[in-house]
């Protein structure tokens, strides 16, 4: 700052600064001692051309002023941290199952998965913006019925979901050997699931 | 007037001309030590060249004249104005009958005290006095504030997803479940050999010898177990009985004697 | 402002504006998306000085830096309510006495003092948040000991404890010294003296 600051810029710039709520020429003229209104409008001009380069700016708003962060600086007031988790092997298997047959509620997943998905499962599938709730099946009870986004085909690489491998070529790719249990336990199968094959199988 | 000196002869009524301003109750003080460093500063000296005995005469004037005081407030004092007495009475004595510590010792010991609190007391006030937040300067009236938000960004990949689908459907597939035909020897037919055979001799005869000599290695492993099974059964009925000499030495059999065939 | 100002600097301008807390070097380092603490302290020294004539201040108490109005102009903006508590004589000596001799336990400013310190008085100062609670001596007893806080230091104004006022000259004239210490260096002692004269009448 170059140029030495007025001693009446100064006492509006600290009083701005110190104040709970943005304050009005009259307001400031009255608190620094009844000063000449044009006064103070003079020094908020100066002010405000300050600060016009700098972090923080000098704003107007309805007649009243305040200091507030520069916007091109405003995500620095709300920082986010990420942080990156790969998608557990439960929620991998009904977001598969949601991708392959959807809409689908809740029961229908569990009975292809045949174990019961914890409520935290879809939760998660919404929150990474994969799945949404999209209308209820007209049955009785009326579950909620799931399918995925366009985010899900972006992070997946897909153009569209006829891009999945068909159930032919699953089982060509060798994908539906029924899993060795060694293997299995080398996935690290999800301690609340058990294995109870359902008989019952709506993909077919 | 410098008593540097002379550190314990009297020094002039610094306290007398302002004993009425000095005849207040004692909550002014915060203690004994802080009515004597009232005093001392009375005595307008740097601390270091106060006159003790002056002090203690100030110090004893004072409390004597403070007649009204609280007695329990007042105890603290009168213990402090009791050692006064003893320590002036200590100083004006001959040098050669003091004890030891030295009244020249506990006097030294009285000013090195009041200097420390007098030091902090000077201390509080510059500290008082410096530019607080709150009162001098001021902090923003309206600090937007900055807040950190913890966003899980999931991550996963395609092939996790068709092979997860994959597992699921192997996982539910109906399953039909073969039984191989394996090559087994019954216990019946077990039985019929191992008696049939025990009927040729009265001699031990060792297990291995009843199985069928041509078998394969599975046939063999089933022919043993079933034999065996075979030989405790017949043994069981009183028809054979059964030898071995230790564990894992051969296990023989022969027909009892008496026993029909 | 005629200099334009760099992006950091803008950036950690507006970081401190906002916050609503004193912020060191580190927490600004990592804010700003884990930036070198070097170039930070840079922009603070940079920042720091732009700001020495304004209405505003920008500065560190104890590795801490915030914004604050600039001492001169108290008098505009006292507000009409005092926001300051006043302390009692006995916390102002009390806190001075931790400040200047910390860690310091009961018993010590006790000693110092002559008289018994009232519950309500580290209470205050540990209310107000200047003095906390800093281990025990390791002494019989093993009493607990007491030092000043980061917001003593901001709330007194004090970069650090080495701006206490006088405390260099206290320090040099002996005077944070324990007073058998002192009696010590003056009498010349002789070691096979009793070392410990009884103070208990003092100490009342």
């Amino acid at each position: 700052m170059s140029e030495e600051p007025g001693t009446l810029e100064r006492a509006v710039e600290a009083t701005l600064f110190a104040a709970e709520t943005p304050m009005g020429v009259e307001a400031l003229a009255a608190h620094l001692g009844g000063l000449a209104p044009g006064d103070v409008r003079e020094a908020l001009v100066l002010l405000e051309a300050r600060y016009r380069n700098r972090g923080i700016h000098l704003v107007e708003r309805g007649g009243r002023w305040h200091f507030e962060t520069a916007p091109d600086l405003a995500h620095l007031l709300r920082r986010e941290k990420e942080q990156v988790r790969r998608l557990s092997r439960a929620a991998t298997e009904v977001l598969a199952i949601i991708a392959y047959h959807e809409p689908v509620s809740r029961a229908e997943i569990e009975s292809i998965r045949g174990v019961q998905t914890s409520a935290g499962t879809l939760d998660v599938l919404m929150e990474a913006g994969w799945v949404k709730p999209a209308g209820r099946r007209e049955v009785p009870g009326r579950p909620v019925i799931y399918a995925t986004t366009p985010d899900f085909l972006d992070h997946f690489g897909l153009a569209s979901r006829r891009d999945l491998p068909g159930i032919d070529e699953l089982r060509a790719a060798g994908l539906l050997d029924p899993v060795d249990e060694a293997l299995e336990a080398a996935m690290q199968f999800e301690p609340d699931e058990d294995s109870t094959p359902d008989d019952e199988n709506l993909a077919d | 007037m410098n008593a540097t000196d002379q550190p314990f002869m009297f020094a002039p009524d610094a306290g007398r001309q302002d004993a009425d301003a000095l005849y207040l109750e004692l909550d002014g003080w915060e203690g004994p030590l802080d009515l004597l460093l009232d005093l001392a500063r009375r005595q307008k000296v740097d601390l270091r060249q106060i006159s003790i005995l002056a002090l203690v005469d100030q110090y004893l004037n004072y409390i004597e004249r403070a007649g009204a005081l609280k007695l329990e407030l007042a105890a603290d004092y009168l213990v402090m104005a009791a050692w006064l007495a003893y320590l002036k009475s200590a100083m004006l004595l001959p040098k050669a009958e003091q004890e030891d510590p030295s009244p020249e010792e506990l006097a030294l010991r009285l000013q090195l005290r009041l200097q420390r609190l007098g030091a902090m007391r000077e201390a509080a006030g510059r500290l008082m006095g410096r530019d607080r937040i709150g009162r001098d300067v001021f902090l923003r009236g309206a600090p937007e504030g900055l807040r950190t938000d913890r966003k899980t960004v999931w991550r996963s990949d395609l092939f996790s997803v068709i092979q997860a689908y994959g597992q699921v459907k192997a996982r539910t597939a109906p399953r039909i479940y073969h039984v191989a035909n394996r090559p087994v020897m019954t216990l019946d037919s077990a039985l019929e050999r191992v008696s049939s055979m025990l009927g040729v001799t009265l001699e031990w005869m060792e297990i291995r010898d009843f199985l069928p000599p041509h078998a394969s290695p599975a046939l063999k492993r089933s022919a043993l177990a079933s034999s065996f099974v075979a030989a405790l059964e017949l043994t069981k009925r009183g028809r054979a009985e059964i030898e071995q000499d230790g564990a894992f030495a051969p296990l023989r059999i022969r027909r009892l004697k008496d026993a029909a065939a």
